[in-house]
């Protein structure tokens, strides 16, 4: 078994985009530790809420207390270390819960097939036809707005792609031997999915939630964009760049007057997801069975 | 291959490129650019700007403010402006004569008639449409809010109870009833006198001219006979209840206009929010110097802002924190014009207990009990902890001015020697000690202020309140929260929001229209402020609001709204933030622009013109 | 994992021929059961709203209401009606054709919704063709290089397109292209070329200003069209290049290890045919069914970009509905938009039983 | 058998693959030996001892992540090494041309089995496609494919695993190469289609007097097949020799070895000789002679690498105690055909 990891481990420091990846990723774990010592917030306050340095909403360059500039009456510095926290914080709870939720009823539409493969796999495809952003804005009014109750739409519109893609593993994975096995041993349903189906069909799973790790702080902000997720004030990139998009023209003649409210948050954003998109494609082309190059 | 394909892709699209820049893009079109589209071209209907900023310049009305003042009035369709000294106002200002002007066509050819004037009015009055502009003339000629309340006390049951909701008689013999309701009670109120059309109030209504003038396209004239032709009520006494209240998309006149006004109405592209208005050359007056309007509505600012830009746009809708954006660039200049609006702050006395924004609902550090706002000493200590000056200097650019009430600059009632309100921690203090004898410096409180996402000011109005307030105690918290336009009307209308950030613009330049909107018992911002709130109006302010209106000596008005402000002030009913004063970028090749502070559009349509 | 998503067969011939018609037909069977689940979920969650909040799209000027303005129009559009009951008035009409009126719109939500496709359509082919197009060049070449720079460069450049938020590359995109070279305007025609295809000598085909005016013989206003396409065709692919490059890259990769391609080179093949019409061939179908999705998800992903290029079309219309909770449009998009997808899914596995003679269609 | 028609000469032929450990894997060292017109030569050894690196090396079909660092391989009186690219593409299908071990894989699942031969026999011999498709039906006659007409329309997947094979030849032999390389040829199909297989490439050797390399680890086939045998052991050959030699006199331990775990009909046998030990590993093959570690004869001279050793006409051995070890073996049982 040493060797294979030894392999793996090698093989993914081999690959310079997988360094970049894990070096990026690790640049934001420990922001997002440490970001109550990086900018501390004031005491009895919602650290969550960037504090309020003017009046003026107009964005103010970047000065020495507030190296990243200002940006809707708030500072960019703040906003962007505090972001990391609620990106991680959005990517592993909306992940996590509609990864769960897709393996469910995933593998049970996979693994029972027929009647049950029938009906759970129709109710995705009822789920996946309603188009998210509707969906979410629909939700957002009833739930109030606010990043807590985006965070719920995303997972009730994001289970259906882990869904589809153990379905579609497991049905491969069932004709194999070792299943047949396993079943003529009269070992019970559920420990076969969980100590056999899930371990061979879990890898591309796992891959996939990665890649959506990312592109969940991307959905965030377009729903900033439309008026919902998180309020303007709330350290999440996405309302940082709502709020920039009115100022990305710049002004008096000069495009890019106000370069910063856009640059740092942007930055901050395609580099979190790049660095997951990265790790994603390193443990593909690690775990991928077929891919032992 | 694969590569030659994406390469003839890219050249085919590079291939138009015409560098565009510096000297006039289409001469004779003005292309103005806003938010929102209009919401409706029935006259009888519409009541937002986008629709009014089109009704202004396709139909007309019977007078007009003489240019910018506000004061005077000149003739339009009518060939005089009734007053007492021309004896056209007569029996105390209860009785106005309109001598119609001949030889005016309608877009169609068709001509104006007294007639039409007659039937503009009444097919209005009877078609009085939940949320319409209506009221206005009803309250003026019959003095009660809507057509509903008046049947209730003519006919005696209301006219909701007597027609179902696609206007068929509920009980049939009521028809005589109705029938006779109008013609002893509507019909000769607007009467066809020989040339000319005479309106007899039920009592003296000072502001009546004023909710005839251009501007206000509640009053537009339409032609009668297009009107029955597409659809309208047909004028006759049988059956007119068909027309009441009928939804608005199903009004004949939604998405057609035939008036008398210098524009004709040439398109609504509703894919895209834009209306197109073209020249027409039948006008009877002055004609208008441009030959087309685009008046369109694109909502993303960026994209605004790069049409203005690149001149593929003369004007364009900016808010006001967008001021240094635009402000030096050489070939854009920037107009400003004071409009009569006031943005002030407003208490609810009891909210509705249902509500979720009072928290624990008792004074006990997490949350507010539903009658907080009863208690005057609360109610100072927030006007002491508002920066008003910071407000209008740092947020607004200084755009803005402070009136002392709700009555804003420019108008009969407005005083700037009014006691106001001033910021002072100090006093907050003291009177935040005195609120519920001492109980909330004590226990502390915790209250959500709510404002729709999307509006800066209001925004930074709540954030300020906070950060001043929690200065104060730690024990004091205020929760700010954005919510969707429609969630945020469900709990202002609602009367479950403890206070409220919220703005009105005039229908027409008299005090009435903003003292009886917001201190009015049955006002549009009556309601909202809850329970003890209108038990005191109904006590203390309905009698002098009701006296001041039919007082026609403008002196003694003037005394009676100043006394209502004194009692606002002392009672801290509410607290005025600031009158906008609105800035209008546009293209230094613009000419002849000229803003009317009543206008719901951003542009004289009829007087701009493009040269260098 | 390149996983196959159905077990397709499709014999060649006039047996093919049936086997494809009566799976089209058990498809097309279920398109109202999945249709009427999503309405009834949509309507469910709008269900759950108070009937204050679902006013707001009926009125117009929301800060004139008064207080008793408010039951009664709550009471004239029958908002405070049962949810069954508002489902069942709404399904009624539904059969006869009549989705309601739509006050975003401004017009019956059927036409509503007609009016505005074209211009979606034709947004998505042309930014599907690029995307497509490079999406596979690219996949195909960071194949070839596996994990050497170009792999990397290719990968790194495709993923930041894809972890940037649609709305601010467009702004850049628009800032680089109007702003300041003025070459590509938002918007769909400059005013003129609008004033022609407005006017009734043109006539309109398909409704896409494109097609219409290629039609029409009028290769002025072709060119102006394609000219307000370049700035939103530009953000679209930019942005969705990395999940199509992806796919290529791990498709390619995984038929690159294939025998068949050891034996087409034993064969004496040059390295190019190898590659293209051998490898390429075989990698190419799970991205088909990938192509044919990303085709169908822009139908609704081009809010964003509408918005910011002022451009007609589906996703605007719908997100605006959302917004203001209008219900009838918002049930009527989203059954719309349904349909599409449903459809497009279909056309999509169908073309896999032609692209993958492995697949049955049973 | 004289020299000068020996099609293939491969002198000193060594193929190194590198790992991700940077570790140099000698996958085939110095291998040496000569094919001649219209004979089978069988290459024996079990799986992972080079011999299908040795076949790919021919084609220079190698991996991206191998390498052959050594050594001649003289075909038609020229050095395939030094050939361009476009040059070696001329002769792989034309004048060599290989069939592989799992025909279910080696076709390619998107085109008709028709189009795969259709496109060698226009790429090689510069046809019209009619034409091609012609000599198509004619070789899956020779093959002996039922109803070739049909069949040529048909997709790899709708063939039978025997059939893919014959496919597979047909498209190999389709422009008449001088050497054909067979991989493994009848190790995925079931024993009565192996045997139809095998007929038919004996037949075909004849009928096109083809040289034929034959690579398998199934000493039964190599008998029925091969004229001479090359016995390969952890990338070296340890013995070459006729049929005869190898099965009647074999001298190297380890082909010793291999005959005696072959399962015999004929005889009585509880249980089965079998080689002790496993192949090495080959990034760390032992010093001198690869087989020592496993033979029971080994000592210190083993530890030098052993020579080629002529042990009669045609017939050589790679260790020093081969006369030892051959005596041993003759006494202990009589191996007939």
């Amino acid at each position: 078994m040493k060797s294979e990891t030894h392999r793996i481990i090698k093989k993914l420091f081999l690959n310079a985009s997988a360094i970049i990846g894990f070096v990026l990723l690790g640049v934001f774990i420990v922001i997002a530790i440490f970001a109550p010592f990086i900018a501390p917030p004031k005491e009895g306050r919602d650290p969550y809420m960037m504090p309020i340095v003017t009046w003026t909403s107009s964005p103010q360059p970047p000065s020495p207390e507030h190296p990243f500039g200002v940006a809707g009456k708030r500072d960019i510095f703040y906003g962007v270390i505090w972001g990391t926290r609620t990106a991680f914080r959005v990517g592993i709870i909306v992940t996590v819960v509609s990864t769960l939720i897709g393996l469910f009823i995933g593998s049970i539409a996979g693994y029972y097939g027929k009647l049950f493969d029938e009906i759970l796999m129709r109710i995705t495809d009822i789920f996946m036809a309603i188009p998210f952003l509707v969906a979410a804005l629909v939700l957002a009014a009833i739930l109030g707005s606010g990043l807590n109750k985006v965070m719920i739409a995303m997972t009730i519109f994001g289970w259906m792609y882990p869904a589809r893609l153990i379905r579609g593993n497991i049905l491969q994975v069932k004709e194999e031997q070792y299943i047949m096995a396993a079943k003529a041993l009269g070992v019970k349903d559920y420990l076969i999915i969980i100590r056999h189906v899930l371990p061979n069909t879990i890898f591309p799973v796992l891959i996939q939630a990665s890649m959506r790790m990312g592109s969940l702080v991307i959905t965030a902000a377009a729903l900033s964009f439309l008026g919902v997720g998180a309020p303007q004030g709330y350290s999440d990139w996405g309302a940082l760049l709502n709020y920039s998009r009115n100022w990305m023209l710049g002004g008096q003649g000069e495009a890019l007057l106000y370069w910063y409210s856009t640059v740092f948050p942007g930055a901050a954003m395609v580099l979190f997801v790049l660095s997951w998109n990265l790790v994603g494609d390193a443990l593909r082309d690690v775990f991928d069975p077929r891919l032992r190059v | 291959m694969k590569k030659i394909l994406v390469l003839t892709w890219l050249l085919v699209f590079v291939l138009g490129i015409s560098v565009a820049f510096a000297e006039i893009k289409n001469p004779d079109t003005y292309v103005y650019l806003h938010i929102g589209e209009p919401d409706t071209l029935d006259s009888g209907y519409a009541y937002d700007n986008a629709s009014g900023e089109v009704l202004t310049y396709v139909y007309e009305n019977l007078i007009s403010y003489d240019g910018v003042n506000l004061q005077k009035f000149i003739p339009v369709l009518a060939t005089e402006v009734p007053t007492v000294e021309n004896g056209l106002i007569k029996d105390n200002g209860t009785t106005y004569l309109f001598p119609i002007r001949e030889g005016v066509k309608f877009h169609n050819g068709n001509d104006l008639t007294p007639e039409d004037v007659e039937y503009s009015f009444e097919r209005n009055i009877l078609f009085d449409p939940a949320n319409g502009p209506q009221w206005m003339i009803i309250e003026a000629l019959f003095n009660f809010q809507t057509l509903d309340d008046l049947v209730a006390d003519k006919v005696g049951t209301p006219l909701t109870e007597m027609v179902d909701e696609n206007g068929n008689l509920i009980n049939p013999d009521d028809a005589t009833k109705l029938i006779e309701f109008y013609q002893q009670v509507i019909d000769p109120v607007i009467e066809v006198q020989d040339g000319s059309v005479v309106f007899r109030l039920v009592r003296p209504f000072a502001p009546f001219l004023y909710i005839l003038p251009k501007h206000a396209y509640w009053s537009n004239i339409f032609d009668k006979e297009t009107c029955v032709e597409w659809g309208c009520w047909d004028g006759n006494a049988d059956g007119w209840w068909k027309y009441y209240n009928v939804k608005k998309e199903s009004s004949p006149l939604y998405d057609k206009a035939n008036g008398t006004g210098p524009f004709k109405f040439t398109e609504w592209d509703r894919t895209q929010q834009k209306v197109t208005l073209d020249r027409f050359d039948g006008y009877w007056g002055e004609k208008a110097k441009i030959a087309q309007i685009i008046d369109w509505g694109i909502d993303e600012w960026g994209t605004r802002r790069a049409m203005l830009e690149a001149g593929d746009a003369d004007q364009i809708y900016m808010p006001a924190q967008y001021l240094d954006q635009v402000k030096d660039l050489d070939d854009i200049k920037i107009e400003s014009g004071k409009r009569i609006t006031v943005t002030a702050f407003h208490f609810n006395w009891t909210v509705d207990k249902t509500s979720d924004f009072l928290g624990s609902g008792a004074l006990d550090g997490n949350g507010i009990p539903a009658d907080f706002f009863s208690d005057i000493h609360c109610r100072r200590a927030f006007s002491y902890a508002f920066d008003y000056d910071t407000m209008i200097q740092e947020v607004l650019l200084g755009y803005g001015e402070r009136p002392p009430s709700v009555i804003p600059s420019g108008m009969l009632g407005y005083n700037p020697d009014l006691p106001m309100f001033e910021f002072d921690l100090a006093k907050a203090e003291e009177e935040f000690k005195k609120a519920w004898d001492g109980k909330v410096w004590e226990n502390g409180f915790k209250l959500t202020l709510l404002y729709n996402t999307g509006n800066d000011a209001r925004q930074t109005a709540c954030e300020m309140f906070k950060e001043n307030i929690e200065s104060l105690n730690p024990k004091f918290k205020i929760d700010v929260q954005g919510v969707q336009w429609p969630n945020y009307l469900d709990a202002y209308k609602s009367g479950k929001l403890p206070a409220f950030v919220i703005g009105w613009i005039a229908d027409y330049p008299d005090p009435h229209n903003f003292i009886f909107t917001y201190f009015h018992s049955s006002g549009v911002y009556g309601g909202p402020q809850g329970e003890a709130y209108i038990n005191f109006a109904q006590e203390n302010l309905n009698p002098i609001i009701e006296a001041a209106i039919s007082e026609t000596d403008a002196t003694k008005r003037q005394n009676m709204y100043e006394e209502i402000q004194k009692i606002a002030y002392e009672n801290v009913l509410g607290l005025t933030f600031y009158q906008e004063i609105a800035l209008f970028p546009m293209k230094t090749w613009v000419q002849g622009w000229e803003f009317n502070p009543i206008q719901s559009g951003e542009a004289n349509y009829n007087g701009v013109y493009k040269a260098e | 994992m390149i996983v196959l998503r159905r077990e397709f067969y499709f014999p060649s011939g006039v047996e093919g021929l049936i086997v494809l018609i009566f799976y089209i037909i058990r498809r097309v069977l279920f398109i109202p059961i999945t249709l009427f689940g999503i309405s009834l979920i949509v309507f469910s969650m709008i269900g759950m709203l108070s009937p204050y909040q679902r006013l707001a799209t009926f009125i117009s000027s929301p800060d004139r209401l008064k207080s008793e303005n408010v039951d009664q129009l709550i009471s004239m559009y029958g908002l405070d009606d049962p949810i069954p009951v508002q489902y069942g008035r709404w399904f009624k009409n539904l059969l006869q054709g009549n989705l309601g009126w739509s006050y975003v719109g401004k017009a019956p939500v059927l036409q509503a919704l007609l009016q505005r496709f074209p211009y979606t359509l034709e947004l998505t082919l042309y930014s599907a063709i690029p995307i497509i197009l490079i999406g596979t060049w690219m996949g195909v070449l960071s194949a070839l290089h596996h994990n050497r720079t170009l792999d990397h460069s290719l990968r790194i450049f495709a993923v930041v397109g894809w972890s940037f938020p649609d709305f601010v590359f467009g702004l850049f995109v628009l800032m680089i292209f109007y702003s300041t070279l003025g070459l590509f305007p938002p918007g769909n025609l400059s005013l003129w070329a609008e004033g022609i295809v407005k006017s009734t000598s043109f006539r309109s085909f398909t409704g896409m200003t494109t097609i219409d005016a290629l039609l029409n013989g009028r290769l002025d206003v072709f060119i102006n069209a394609l000219r307000h396409l370049v700035g939103p065709v530009l953000t679209l692919t930019y942005v969705q290049l990395a999940y199509i490059l992806r796919i290529t890259r791990s498709s390619m990769l995984d038929v690159l290890q294939r025998d068949y391609v050891r034996t087409a080179r034993a064969k004496g093949l040059d390295e190019r045919i190898v590659i293209n019409k051998h490898a390429k061939r075989n990698a190419m179908i799970p991205v088909a069914t990938v192509s044919g999705q990303t085709i169908v998800g822009l139908m609704a992903g081009t809010v964003i970009v509408e918005a910011i290029f002022n451009r007609t079309g589906l996703g605007s219309f719908l997100a605006l509905a959302a917004q203001q909770l209008d219900y009838a449009s918002i049930m009527g998009g989203v059954l719309f938009f349904g349909l599409i997808l449903i459809i497009g899914n279909l056309l999509v596995d169908i073309s896999y039983a032609y692209i993958d003679p492995r697949v049955r269609l049973d | 058998m004289n020299t000068n028609d020996t099609i293939l000469n491969i002198e000193n032929l060594k193929v190194y693959f590198y790992n991700d450990y940077g570790q140099e894997l000698k996958a085939v060292d110095d291998i040496s030996f000569q094919v001649y017109k219209g004979e089978t030569i069988a290459l024996v050894g079990e799986s992972g001892c080079g011999k299908s690196v040795t076949s790919l090396a021919l084609m220079r079909l190698i991996d991206s992540n191998g390498k052959i660092v050594g050594g001649k391989i003289n075909f038609n009186n020229s050095d395939l090494l030094f050939l361009s690219e476009k040059q070696m593409q001329n002769i792989r299908g034309k004048d060599i041309s290989m069939i592989f071990q799992e025909p279910a894989s080696a076709l390619n699942p998107v085109y008709t089995i028709g189009d795969q031969i259709i496109e060698a026999i226009t790429l090689h011999q510069k046809v019209g496609h009619h034409e091609a498709r012609k000599r198509a039906v004619e070789m899956f006659k020779l093959v002996g494919i039922p109803d070739p007409e049909k069949r040529l329309n048909e997709y790899p997947h709708e063939l039978s695993g025997g059939m893919k094979q014959r496919g597979m030849i047909a498209m190999a032999l389709s422009c008449h190469p001088q050497l054909l390389i067979a991989d493994e040829p009848t190790t995925s199909l079931d024993v009565t289609i192996q045997a139809q297989i095998i007929e038919l490439m004996i037949s075909l050797q004849k009928q096109l007097n083809m040289a034929v390399i034959l690579i398998t680890h199934d000493l039964g086939i190599v008998a029925n097949m091969a004229k001479r045998i090359i016995v390969m052991y952890a990338g070296k050959i340890v013995e070459e020799g006729d049929r005869h030699d190898i099965f009647k006199n074999p001298c190297h331990p380890y082909t010793i070895g291999l005959l005696r775990s072959i399962p015999r009909l004929d005889i009585e046998q509880e249980k089965l000789d079998s080689i002790p030990g496993m192949v090495p590993d080959p990034s760390q093959f032992p010093q001198g002679c690869r087989f020592r570690n496993r033979c029971s004869f080994e000592d210190e001279q083993c530890l030098n690498q052993p020579n080629k050793v002529n042990v009669s006409l045609n017939h050589f051995v790679y260790c020093h105690h081969w006369k030892k070890i051959n005596q041993h073996s003759i006494e202990k049982c009589k191996i007939d055909e």
